[in-house]
């Protein structure tokens, strides 16, 4: 029952994330569009914070070196999703940095 | 043409009966037959015409001649000139007529329908800028050709009332890069509300005067207002002048000086040649050549260079006028009306001028 | 502490969505994504003192070396290889998410799990694997290690449909076991999902990778919601959930901007790299590169000087009026605009000088042929509109052309060329221009008029 | 069930929300509404079975009631007394949420609550009762019952304030006291609450009550979202959210549509019945109603027939092209779009003309006195760019008016009239002009081009 | 601590909500700002099922006669909010029929 | 004149000396002083300059007189008529002096900025709009005054190369309803892309012709067209004809029918006049009125009333034609060129032409 309750918790929230998403993304323009594909990108880097409870969860009882090294695999894409994406993301918006100036 | 077929059908209508003199409408392209048929009779013999009338409708005035032919107590309506010619207003109280001079007309924004001056300083303000442009020896409009590019004609426009500001929006729309001056503050807005540039020139105090005439500068103020130009007129291919001051002789804007100042081959059209010109070196109705080269049309009626349209409005003027004085068929001017008191200039024998002027 | 994490991670949370809210407008985007930065950044920090420092040392290792090539990486690659970056990039997370439900498969081996487990585990590793294959084939084919053609072959429909069902057959046992099927069940899975993207992305062309990426990008943002299910983390939920619906949107979006729909770009098995083969005025075909009223917006409203080259199908269209109110409005954005008017532009001496009069424009603004030209070269942009022969850089340097001789505008020298047209017909000479086929000229079809309005509503909306 | 009940909960979230978002739109307003219906109705079926009945009797008369008196008032109620209806609904919602809150406090009366329900249940109550009280000012003053105008009195502020404290105060005390205060605490509370709701609303005028009653909307969403908290609903919380925060957004809007900040509409103790009271032409005052482009926009997109009428103010503005423009989109809309020109608009014969054929308006569009008086009274809507003498129906009917005979164009005659001027002074006649405070005449001030621009704009956004 | 742990759920829930309230009213017509208020109005008008849930829940104890009355009084306002809500909308939105046929 | 001030400094600078013949100038505008100013030497006496010269540059063609000075081997340039007057070509080439004919020039791209008939042609369709306003008796634009609203003039072009459609763009400028027709199905997108309306007629085959010229019509077609003609005439004001096939006489496109079915007052500015002219009535270089009022201008020059800019075009025509062959301060005709063998008509004492033409 709490376990259904808790089930049906995580999908509200599920679903009213999803209505974020699709009501944030208004009419963007076209030079956005990678920019914003690249900021999303680096969102779903939150995987990180999974990667890092999965590792730090082998810790808590023993397992195999395998297991840890996927795991530290998994920290390490992870990482170089977020690290990577908002850097991509930071370069590219560059450009509209003359526009501050600009006007 | 004081009254085109459609006009005289109107007054037909209202009861009235009308008469043409025969051919009359021939130059302004209104043939006989069309008079016939709005209603009119049509006679050859004009004296008798003026015999029978009780209402005699003319562009200009009545000649002397004329004036003897007529009953007293009938009604002229006209362009009668009394502030520039008195004389002749003691003249038609002897005839003992009742004269309405279209040009004392109130601008009142009841009377604008009636407003001869301003429906024919339209015709002469388009006109001005169409001879402008056939006289010049280059384009108004920039163009860009094989042959290289030719630059926009510069054109000035002097006093920006109805014919000025018509002058604008017809040099402007043949593409050149016209600017207008004027005495009176407002008119700047005007000017610019035609796209065109608007020149200052600081007078010392606005010019506006009453009915939204321009007052006479002093001669100080034209003095200065004289200089000035010699220095703007130089950058011109076109000027066309419009300045007048009701009663009084035109203002000189453009001295001997200014227009040598010009490029050979530019033109002023001076409208104001009538009232003496705008230009030192107009010569009324005759088109001159001034040492320089420049081009001076002094044409004094352009109206009548256009007569269909011309007498169109005109007509129409003269029937918003008289229109409401029309009642059962007969016409009788109602001396209270304020529009009566403006523009009736003599009646019963007497001359009213200064009542309103 | 919790509780103090929990909340922090709300913030986080409030970060990031209003980070991407910003993102849509290029006045705030930058702003945008510091915001979504700094709340990865809370959220990161919340993990980690969540962990109490559990196995830090293996942590800080991976992270170190993520962060090290992934910035590394991010800053040193050319401008114009960003999208095969953010491809990668993606496959990362997507890898991520596959294998953090490859370790918890593991550590949970042999004992059952519940169904909520068991179901969201095996998704985001079939999902996860699917977005990791295909970004990595989405990489190797932008940075031309592999052809940018679309790879077909026969029976491939049939392929594609054999490796999915045996996917979703390998899930459903693993669900219906609760996991505790054999240990080849599911490195067969992992396997065949892994091939599913390999064969989702081969058919596609080089120049629809964006909008693979872009779908890709939404997909390992579903495998991250569904991994914040397998972990019980709202976090991992909501921002996966975050992604999957932008993504999607963003992804609609692009293929509109386009022109093409969603599907024809997936399952079109068409479309060549950089560009768009289209038949040239000649017959021949000419690679131009079509482009959207949105792009050329942005690139005239951020532009410090526009020279508009205005020709015969300017006339056509009568768009006089809408190419003054286009310079009004680049005006009021602090653009310079000019026009560069060529001398036998239109069809008689002086047609474009008529027209623009008409339409207000100041004389001033007007270059003739060597003021244009001495302009060109320190123009941002050249929108040509509707003209051809007069830019025709044949002209120039192709003696044997029937209008060589004719100074032309060289509009090729501005740093962009944009040419409004309705197609790729020929102008008054009848001959081809190789002026659409330079890099730096891209082309906006459409009737001059309709299209000049759309770059004004554009260019207002910004 | 349960699992149904829940899983049913989250369509009707999906319906209302989805609804909301098509309610952006006049094209989809109406299947928005009923999305958000559905997912009501979802919702509350969900609650009848939860609840298994229990009590059914009185709940069914209490919804019967509610039911057959909310949807009379609304069938019947004219539609000009719609907003004070728009009220009445929302103090309804406000009491229920206080309503609830009391009958729990006394339902768990003495028993000490958690803080959870404490806080909350003190807030719904507090924030219940002032959106109801509220709302009910809101209504007699729309309604007329009481003045519409400011009611405010020295020392408004101190008294304010003191009750706000008192209120502050007894919602300390009762969540301190894990809500086991003595009896007349509670009750001191509530009146306390609706007392600020009636203070609150009372210096406001009526002509801002449309934004009052959206933020007390806005109000009641809060109230009804922190009463989930105090039920565990996240059904009441989420709803109650969704309208917290759009009417919130909703409310700005609102008052920068009538442009003044909101601040200024909430204690500027400013602004008068039915319109806005500007020094006329004359100097004495005007009653007129302001009104923005995008109203305009709506009336204009959804007309058969519009009429133009220029003035002086459109030569002035060098609005003849935004003109055309506005006319284009229109008719591009079905629009029917004619103008009539005044003989004497502008300030020299044929003004008018002269810059509508700058703008290539065709001259069949162009209606003189006569023919356009003959259209107007069939005209959706006339449109005065910048013309004011030329419409002023004084000239008609006020015979001692200098321009009394001189025949104008019967704007007043069309269904709506929409002045386009920079200020409420006169014309070139130097008089005030009463077509602005007849009925169906509003004014949408600024710059001629500008205005004209902006509508363009918005009917484009439609 | 799951106490503390539901609350923080519903925090999230409520977070989100706040979100997609926030986004789902984007540039709205002035014309239809009364429509969307009403329609709001309408939608906070659920506070019918707190309602409904109160008043169920008094009978499942004995309490007096006062509180219900109290909670039927609840019940009858926010069933005035609900359908005296969304029928204003329906009515108010009449007005925007005439574009589907208009055009 | 055949080359200004500006243009004269550009061959001097390429290393030719220029002579000018006195007052040669003022006509368009340009002192004497101008040329010295520009590097060129002035003289009075034109036989001399003739004898002395090895390139004659002219507008028109230079007379029998003339040709008695110049020099064998020397170059002739300017609108030689060759098509029209073959007889003349035979003295040129007896003569013996290579004559260049601006109106051969070809019409490849390359020679577009030495195309004299274009430039010229322009300078005629602008000016004959203008005159057809200022012959008109009414306004060409809508005007909706106190008077009333004066309906626009409608203006029809025939014939829309060059000429026709300055004349098209002029009309539209100045307000008129304007509409245009050609024989040629291309020109129609090129009318409306003035913004004015196009007159369809169906020939039954296209008129196009070599270099974008018209072909002579079939008796038949010109007799279809004319009858056509004489219904679509009379709803216009005003009619400009430039209809013209290269070598041909004029088309006849308005018979004396036509001219009657118009309103007195209409206006026909006939631009093929020298050509014999497109209506019946035309007679070259009067201004004649019709019995039933219609004023018909036959203008034959009109690029002379605008000699400023006229000149101005005409010598940057001539520059463009002869400077690619001045090297080293010396002119030399390269006869393998391509514009060298469509307008040299006379070479070495023998007519070329038939070549090109
Ligand atoms: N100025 C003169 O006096 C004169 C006289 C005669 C000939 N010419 C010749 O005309 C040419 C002028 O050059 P130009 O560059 O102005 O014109 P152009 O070379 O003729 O090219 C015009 C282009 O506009 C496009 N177009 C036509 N209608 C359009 C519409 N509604 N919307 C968008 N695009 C449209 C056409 O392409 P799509 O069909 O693909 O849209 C065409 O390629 C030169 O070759 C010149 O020699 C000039
Ligand atoms: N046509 C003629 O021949 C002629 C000649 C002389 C006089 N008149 C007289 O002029 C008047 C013409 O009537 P009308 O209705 O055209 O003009 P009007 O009565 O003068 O009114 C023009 C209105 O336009 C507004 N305006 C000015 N600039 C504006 C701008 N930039 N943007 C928006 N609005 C602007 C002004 O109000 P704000 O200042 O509040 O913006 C003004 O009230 C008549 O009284 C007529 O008798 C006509
Ligand atoms: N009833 C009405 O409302 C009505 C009707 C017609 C005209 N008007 C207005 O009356 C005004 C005068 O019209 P008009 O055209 O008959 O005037 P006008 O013909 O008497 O004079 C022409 C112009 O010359 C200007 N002028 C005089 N002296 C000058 C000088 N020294 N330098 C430069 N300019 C000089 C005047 O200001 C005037 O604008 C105009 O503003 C017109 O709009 C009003
Ligand atoms: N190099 C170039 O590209 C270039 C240069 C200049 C002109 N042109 C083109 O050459 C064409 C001819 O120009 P032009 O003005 O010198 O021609 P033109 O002066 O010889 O003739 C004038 C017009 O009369 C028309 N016409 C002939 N017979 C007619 C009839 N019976 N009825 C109606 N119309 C008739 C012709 O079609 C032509 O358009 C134009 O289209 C022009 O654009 C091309």
């Amino acid at each position: 029952m709490t376990d259904i309750s808790h089930l049906v918790s995580l999908l509200t929230v599920l679903l009213l994330a999803v209505f974020v998403g699709f009501e944030v993304i208004s009419k963007v323009p076209t030079t956005l569009h990678t920019p914003l594909m690249s900021a999303t990108n680096a969102i779903h880097g939150i995987v990180l914070a999974g990667a890092i409870l999965v590792t730090a969860g082998l810790f808590a009882s023993s397992h195999g070196a395998a297991l840890t090294i996927l795991a530290v695999a998994a920290v390490t894409l992870g990482a170089i999703n977020v690290f990577g994406g908002f850097a991509v993301t930071e370069r590219m918006l560059e450009m509209f940095r003359r526009k501050d100036s600009g006007r | 043409m004081a009254l085109v077929p459609e006009t005289v059908a109107r007054f037909v209508k209202s009861g009235l009966a009308v008469a043409v003199e025969r051919g009359a409408g021939s130059e302004a392209t209104f043939a006989d037959e069309l008079y016939t048929q709005a209603g009119a009779t049509t006679a050859g013999d004009a004296a008798a015409l003026l015999r029978d009338a009780g209402v005699i409708v003319t562009v200009g005035r009545p000649s002397d001649a004329m004036l003897a032919d007529v009953r007293a107590g009938s009604i002229v309506v006209g362009f009668l000139n009394p502030l520039g010619d008195p004389e002749y207003l003691k003249r038609l109280a002897a005839a003992g007529v009742t004269a309405l001079a279209m040009e004392l007309i109130p601008r009142i924004t009841r009377a604008q329908s009636m407003d001869a001056l301003s429906s024919q300083s339209n015709i002469s303000g388009y006109k001005a800028a169409l001879l402008a442009a056939a006289a010049l020896p280059k384009f108004f409009p920039m163009l860009t050709t094989a042959a290289g590019t030719i630059p926009p004609a510069k054109v000035l426009v002097l006093g920006a009332g109805v014919a000025g500001l018509q002058a604008i929006a017809t040099a402007r729309r043949l593409g050149a890069v016209v600017s207008g001056y004027d005495v009176r503050a407002v008119v700047k807005e005007q000017v610019e509300s035609l796209g065109a540039h608007f020149l200052e020139f600081d007078l010392g105090s606005d010019a506006e005067g009453a009915g939204g005439y321009a007052k006479e500068l002093t001669a100080e103020q034209q003095e200065r207002q004289r200089a000035w130009m010699v220095e703007q007129i130089g950058a011109n291919d076109v000027v066309i002048t419009t300045a007048l001051v009701p009663g009084r002789k035109a203002p000189v804007l453009i001295s001997e000086a200014a227009v040598a100042a010009m490029k050979p081959g530019s033109v002023i059209v001076d409208l104001a040649a009538e009232a003496g010109g705008n230009c030192a070196l107009t010569v009324a109705d005759q088109t001159t050549v001034s040492p320089n080269g420049v081009t001076i049309v002094g044409t004094t009626n352009l109206p009548a260079t256009m007569p269909a349209d011309a007498s169109r409005l005109y007509s129409r003027n003269v029937y918003a006028l008289l229109s409401p004085w029309i009642k059962d068929g007969t016409l009788a001017i109602d001396m209270d009306d304020e529009v009566a008191k403006g523009a009736v200039v003599t009646h019963d024998g007497k001359v009213l001028i200064g009542g309103n002027a | 502490m919790n509780v103090a994490i929990d909340l922090a991670n709300l913030v986080a949370i409030a970060l990031i969505i209003y980070g991407l809210h910003e993102l849509n407008s290029p006045a705030t985007a930058r702003r945008g994504n510091r915001f979504a930065m700094g709340g990865m950044a809370i959220a990161l920090a919340g993990i980690l003192i969540r962990t109490q420092g559990i196995g830090w040392q293996v942590v800080a290792i991976g992270v170190a070396i993520g962060a090290i090539v992934g910035i590394y990486a991010a800053l040193k690659v050319k401008m114009t290889a960003m999208p095969q970056m953010v491809a990668l990039y993606n496959g990362a997370g997507g890898g991520a998410a596959a294998l953090i439900s490859t370790v918890e498969h593991y550590v949970a081996h042999g004992s059952s799990m519940n169904d909520v487990i068991s179901v969201s585990l095996v998704l985001s590793a079939i999902i996860g694997s699917v977005s990791f294959a295909g970004s990595i084939i989405a990489f190797l084919k932008l940075q031309e290690v592999m052809t940018g053609r679309p790879l077909t072959y026969p029976g491939q429909q049939f392929v594609n449909g054999v490796v999915l069902l045996a996917i979703l057959g390998l899930a459903v046992w693993f669900v219906v076991t609760s996991g505790t099927l054999p240990a080849w069940g599911y490195v067969v899975l992992l396997l065949a999902a892994l091939l599913l993207g390999v064969l989702f992305v081969l058919p596609i062309g080089g120049a629809d990778m964006p909008v693979v990426i872009s779908l890709l990008n939404s997909f390992t943002g579903v495998a991250v919601a569904i991994t914040g299910f397998e972990l019980d983390s709202t976090l991992l939920i909501i921002c996966g959930a975050l992604v999957g619906a932008s993504g999607t949107i963003l992804t609609v979006a692009m293929s509109r901007a386009m022109n093409r729909p969603l599907t024809n770009v997936l399952f079109g098995a068409f479309g060549a790299a950089g560009g768009t083969v289209v038949a040239g005025a000649g017959g021949a075909p000419q690679q131009v590169r079509a482009t959207s009223a949105d792009d050329v917006a942005v690139m005239l409203a951020y532009a410090n000087k526009v020279i508009f080259v205005p020709g015969y199908g300017m006339a056509v269209a009568q768009a006089q009026h809408s190419v003054k109110a286009l310079a009004d409005q680049l005006e009021k954005r602090g653009v310079k605009v000019l026009y560069a008017i060529h001398p036998v532009a239109g069809r008689m001496p002086g047609h474009m000088n008529v027209l623009l009069a008409e339409a207000n424009v100041p004389y001033d603004e007007l270059l003739d042929l060597e003021d244009a030209n001495t302009e060109l070269p320190t123009a941002d942009v050249a929108l040509v509109i509707g003209a051809n022969d007069v830019t025709n850089p044949a002209a120039r340097n192709v003696p044997s052309s029937p209008i060589y001789g004719m100074p032309i505008l060289d509009v090729d020298k501005a740093k962009n060329v944009v040419v409004l047209k309705r197609s790729m017909r020929s102008g008054f000479a009848g001959i081809e221009n190789p002026l659409y086929e330079l890099p730096n000229a891209s082309m906006l079809f459409g009737d001059a008029k309709a299209s000049v309005d759309a770059l004004t509503a554009a260019v207002k909306a910004l």
